[in-house]
């Protein structure tokens, strides 16, 4: 919907002239074609649009970026939206109105949808550097655009990792990724952890902090992308820092409630910052500049 | 209430559409009786089930004004009757006060009534519908409180 | 300096009106805003309107798209105001600036509001300088000069027994000439009358850039005390652009989205699903409102967020005036 | 009136000072001199910052609502019809009568700031209609007095040093024609009603100050703040605007202390207390005279019932 390089800058930059005439506000139709339930609460839902008698993806979003996501006479939010090549990923954890309804729909359901927005993860920067991903629970959503592109451009990054942990087995998100897809690529770590284990769980039992201490990761070239809950966020940073990591090597995303998406109707704002516009991807950085208020 | 919605509506062959809120325990036996009975009534009341007159809130009259109902009863047992022991005595003072606060509001009284109904009482219960259905025939179709957009 | 004399007004507001619509600062049932012109409305231009002008861009509440919902099939159908031409009339300097405050939001940084830039496309804004300031105005505090704005279409000046009018664009312009043919206007040399002293006076230099290292000042845990969180604030400032989207349902299958207006003073307002709400207390939200006014917005769009109408200041249930925030930062000590 | 000040900063500091409570809620004086906005304090050398005159309008019960999960106490002034607020607040289980401190002061009558034609200087303004209906000028309830006014349950004239002055100026002296405006509204034809009514709805802004300052809407979560239902959003559609008024009316209904404080705050100018005085005058009639607030044992007439109310449903 906006330039393909839509980069805070570049929209700062921006002027009225120069901006494609088309009505934000108004979804596009498009169709769930295939709904995958990950966990007992969560659910990817496959979206396409129709075009011309064939299903292509509704846009293309960069790693990090976001969707809005309505369901007709029942709301709209936005997610972390993956691409792919006809269809869009959005994972999707019941929490409310929405979402719950959400998790109702079968495949065929007109929703609407509308993006991408936000900034995305600065992967030119990233590149020829290692990649240390963290992600607690349904934080793996955005985190895996990130690592599905890194797999995808796999000669552009050095060593990658993935360090993620959920409340329990049955809790762990994108698990043909997790033990299928991602440990078969190169040089690709992928420790997985949960709070709780059960009677077939063989893997490691305990919080992301206390396993990302254990595991140690080198900080040197390394670049940490980390999305979770608030609450593992804190913690792991605590870690981050002890074992070497920079501030400005410490990429995670900021969440805050949004209606617009397209920075006009005020309240996703922290600071003079439109998590919509300017977010949701900040370096830790860019959070220590910011009023602590999210 | 969403069949209410969006009927054009001419003069003659215009039917009201009353919005009826019925005690689980009094009116809504009654009308069932009524029906089991095979008793002639009206059919421009839709019943709503509530388990108590006094489940009945305030918002709930409002809401079924502004989806077109052009009256709204509230029905429940009488006085001593009530399965909550006193359910309906609290809903004889909200009413008592609210018919008049809608009249205060320029809706006619007409319009929004509470009647006692117990379950055998299934003559009343067509009596009353049939007597209210006329009376609102007779003011014609409310426009007052319409929702909008 | 061309002019028409103030007795003219009806026949100036009438010629404007057959152009098309004109919105003009009326008094009816006791509310003074803008009404579309009516030969019997009773226009007030002593005082500026009680309610500001930029419900006329950015409506309380607009519809946006109807969508229908059968089964798993949707539709969504878009809804756009009219685009029509239309002209306000005798919108005060405070309001002026805080209406380039809304072209900033609405019209740049990427995105367009289709509904915000349809109306604002089509309309013609007549300014009319003050020649009195109101008993809660302090727009000169706030950098802007009472008597003109250069952002207007075209400029009303107050000559006294006459009204001294200036074309700024082209489209004000064309106001000037439809009143010029219709034979309304002469030439006056009278000097334009200014405001006296404002009662209500503020310094307001550098309290954008003070304010950065503010955010976790002390000043905060006491302001909101008095806030009742009501929204009459953000309501009645001309600057204020938050909007909330949400739905009405005509019944199971169809309904419209809409547009209205929102407040950050309401506790919704920022609440997350799930519960978590990053501005759950009276003092985030007040510190929220201020900061947006005179930090944020400056540091994003370049300048203050208020214009000085004191419409918050009149009609605060609680009487928490932004001019004594702006005194309070002013003479806050920073740390460091 | 400036010895009745002195008395209330001496009062504030001192309970302050001796860690009784910890914060005041009171006036100050404004920017301007027909202002006398609320104030809270925390520290006993504040207290001089106290004021208390005829423009110290605010009913402050209201800001109490933020203390109510907290374990300090705090004090707060009241007039007479503020009192009535306490005693709602207390009445609704929102305030906990033993953190709060109220201490009663003598009304003098408020004046009516919209009157205010020069905000230069100081001039005389009228007093304001709720004052001249006011009925109970004293405090209802009251840990603390000042000023010699005494705490009376009963309607009555206002007692106190500022006595004189309030009963010369007219305070309560139209209180039996508080229900002339609610009988002028009745004698419209139904159409009228529903006009005169559309028209005042059609102004809401839907900004709930009305709500927000009210005593007796003290509900942790307003169905008014959540859409999730569709039963209610924020649209200011006439309508939409009507079932909130009428909403708020039957909620506070049997409730309403009369503070009036509603209907001040409306930026719409919308009168409210027409509604809630409605309501009032329909309770006194059907159920017996009530004043609510006035008396913490009885119950609201929402709250009870008896047997032999009147019966028009059949």
């Amino acid at each position: 919907m906006v330039k393909d390089n839509a980069t805070p800058e570049n929209l700062a930059k921006a002027t009225t002239e120069e901006i494609k005439r088309i009505n934000p506000l108004i979804p596009m139709k498009a169709k769930v074609t295939k709904i995958i339930e990950e966990t007992p609460d969560v659910k990817t839902f496959y979206i396409s649009k129709e075009e011309n008698g064939q299903m292509v993806v509704p846009f293309h979003t960069a790693p990090g970026q976001l969707a809005m996501l309505s369901l007709p006479g029942v709301g709209e939010a936005m997610f972390s939206a993956t691409d792919a090549p006809d269809h869009l990923q959005l994972s999707i954890k019941k929490v409310g109105t929405l979402t719950d309804e959400l998790h109702e729909i079968v495949p065929g359901q007109t929703v609407g949808i509308r993006g991408p927005y936000g900034n995305g993860f600065p992967m030119d920067q990233i590149k020829g550097k290692n990649v240390l991903f963290i992600a607690g629970g349904i934080g793996l959503a955005p985190v895996r655009t990130a690592v599905r592109y890194c797999v995808d451009h796999r000669d552009d990054f050095a060593k990658l990792h993935l360090v993620y942990g959920s409340r329990s087995p049955a809790d762990l998100v994108f698990q043909y990724d997790l033990f299928e897809t991602w440990p078969a690529v190169r040089d690709f770590q992928v420790s997985v952890t949960v709070d709780r284990g059960d009677d077939n769980w063989k893997g490691n039992v305990g919080f992301v902090p206390a396993f990302l201490e254990e595991l140690k990761p080198n900080p040197d070239n390394t670049v940490c992308i980390i999305c979770g809950p608030p609450i593992m966020i804190k913690f792991t940073l605590g870690i981050l820092d002890k074992l070497g990591f920079t501030a400005e090597n410490v990429i995670t995303t900021l969440e805050m409630r949004m209606k617009c998406g397209i920075g006009k109707c005020g309240r996703c704002n922290i600071g003079s910052c439109y998590i919509c516009l300017d977010g949701p991807v900040f370096t830790l950085a860019e959070m220590k500049k910011m009023p602590n208020e999210y | 209430m969403s069949t209410v919605e969006d009927k054009k509506q001419t003069a003659q062959d215009w039917e009201p559409n009353i919005v009826g809120f019925a005690c689980n325990w009094c009116t809504y036996a009654g009308a069932d009786l009524a029906g089991l009975s095979r008793m002639q009534y009206p059919p421009n009341v839709k019943l709503i089930r509530v388990p108590c007159s006094g489940r009945t809130n305030p918002q709930f009259v409002l809401r079924a004004f502004q989806k077109g109902a052009d009256a709204v009863l509230v029905a429940g047992c009488h006085p001593g009757d009530c399965h909550y022991s006193t359910g309906n005595y609290f809903t004889r003072r909200r009413y008592l006060l609210m018919q008049r606060l809608l009249e205060y509001m320029g809706i006619d009284p007409r319009r929004f009534q509470a009647r006692w109904i117990s379950g055998s009482e299934a003559p009343k219960f067509r009596d009353v519908v049939t007597q209210m259905s006329e009376e609102v025939k007779a003011l014609g179709p409310n426009k007052k409180l319409r929702e909008e957009l | 300096m061309k002019a028409f004399p103030k007795a003219k007004l009806q026949e100036v507001l009438k010629t404007l009106a057959s152009k098309g619509t004109l919105y003009v600062p009326a008094l009816v049932d006791e509310t003074h805003r803008y009404y579309p012109y009516r030969a019997d409305i009773q226009v007030s231009l002593e005082q500026n309107s009680a309610i500001s002008p930029k419900e006329i861009f950015f409506p309380s509440t607009e519809k946006i798209y109807n969508f229908t919902a059968y089964g798993i099939d949707g539709d969504y159908e878009e809804i756009l105001p009219d685009r029509t031409a239309c002209v306000l009339f005798g919108v005060r300097s405070c309001d002026m600036q805080a209406i380039l405050c809304m072209d900033d939001v609405f019209l740049t940084r990427g995105y367009i509001d289709e509904y915000y830039a349809t109306r604002r496309e089509g309309a013609t804004i007549v300014a009319l300088g003050c020649s009195k300031a109101g008993a809660d105005c302090f727009c000169s505090s706030m950098g802007l000069n009472p008597v003109e704005h250069e952002g207007a279409d075209a400029q009303l000046y107050d000559l006294g027994d006459y009204y001294g009018i200036q074309g700024r664009t082209e489209k004000g312009e064309k106001v000037v000439e439809a009143l010029a043919v219709a034979g309304l206007l002469s030439e006056s040399s009278a000097e334009v009358l200014v405001p006296e002293e404002f009662v209500l006076q503020v310094d307001s230099e550098g309290i954008a850039e003070k304010l950065q290292a503010m955010f976790e000042h002390s000043l905060w845990d006491q302001l909101w005390r008095k806030c009742i969180n009501c929204g009459t604030c953000t309501y009645l400032c001309p600057t204020c652009h938050c909007f909330d989207i949400s739905e009405k349902k005509k019944n199971q299958h169809c309904g419209v989205k809409i547009k209205c207006w929102d407040s950050c003073m309401f506790n919704e307002y920022a609440m997350m699903a799930g519960g978590h709400n990053p501005r759950p207390s009276k003092k985030e939200k007040v510190r929220q409102r201020f900061m947006h006014k005179l930090r944020y917005f400056p540091e994003r769009y370049g300048k203050y967020q208020c214009t000085g109408c004191g419409r918050c200041i009149a009609k605060c249930p609680v009487n928490l005036e932004i001019t004594d925030v702006i005194n309070q930062v002013r003479e806050a000590k920073v740390n460091g | 009136m400036n010895s009745l000040i002195k008395e209330m900063q001496a009062l504030a500091q001192e309970l302050l000072a001796s860690g009784e409570v910890k914060g005041v809620f009171g006036w100050t004086k404004g920017s301007r001199w027909y202002l006398t906005p609320p104030l809270f304090i925390q520290k006993a050398e504040d207290a001089i910052k106290l004021h208390y005159d005829e423009f110290a309008i605010n009913n402050l019960t209201s800001l109490l609502l933020d203390y109510r999960n907290s374990d300090d106490k705090i004090a707060i002034f009241v007039k007479g019809c503020d009192s009535r607020g306490i005693l709602r607040l207390i009445q609704d289980k929102q305030v906990n009568p033993e953190k709060v401190l109220v201490i009663g002061l003598p009304c003098p009558g408020m004046v009516d700031k919209e009157a205010v034609k020069d905000q230069r200087h100081v001039h005389d303004l009228p007093l304001l209609r709720k004052c001249q209906e006011c009925r109970y000028p004293n405090p209802v309830l009251a840990d603390r007095t000042l000023g010699d006014v005494q705490v009376t349950k009963e309607p009555g004239v206002p007692i106190g040093i500022t006595a004189e002055r309030a009963i010369q100026k007219g305070v309560g002296s139209k209180g039996k024609e508080r229900y002339q405006e609610v009988k002028e509204i009745e004698a419209l034809s139904a159409d009228e009603k529903y006009a005169f009514w559309q028209k005042q709805h059609e102004k809401c802004l839907r900004c709930y100050a009305c709500r927000n300052i009210c005593p007796a809407c003290n509900c942790r979560e307003c169905i008014f703040e959540s859409d999730k239902k569709g039963w209610v959003n924020k649209a200011a559609t006439t309508t939409d605007n009507a079932f909130f008024g009428i909403t708020r009316a039957m909620h506070v209904a049997g409730r309403c202390v009369d503070c009036g404080e509603c209907e001040r705050v409306c930026p719409a100018g919308i009168p409210i207390m027409k509604i809630n005085r409605k309501i009032m005058q329909d309770i006194d009639e059907l159920f017996g005279t009530y004043d609510a607030g006035t008396d913490l044992e009885e119950a609201g007439p929402l709250n009870h019932f008896k047997l032999d109310d009147p019966e028009e449903f059949l």
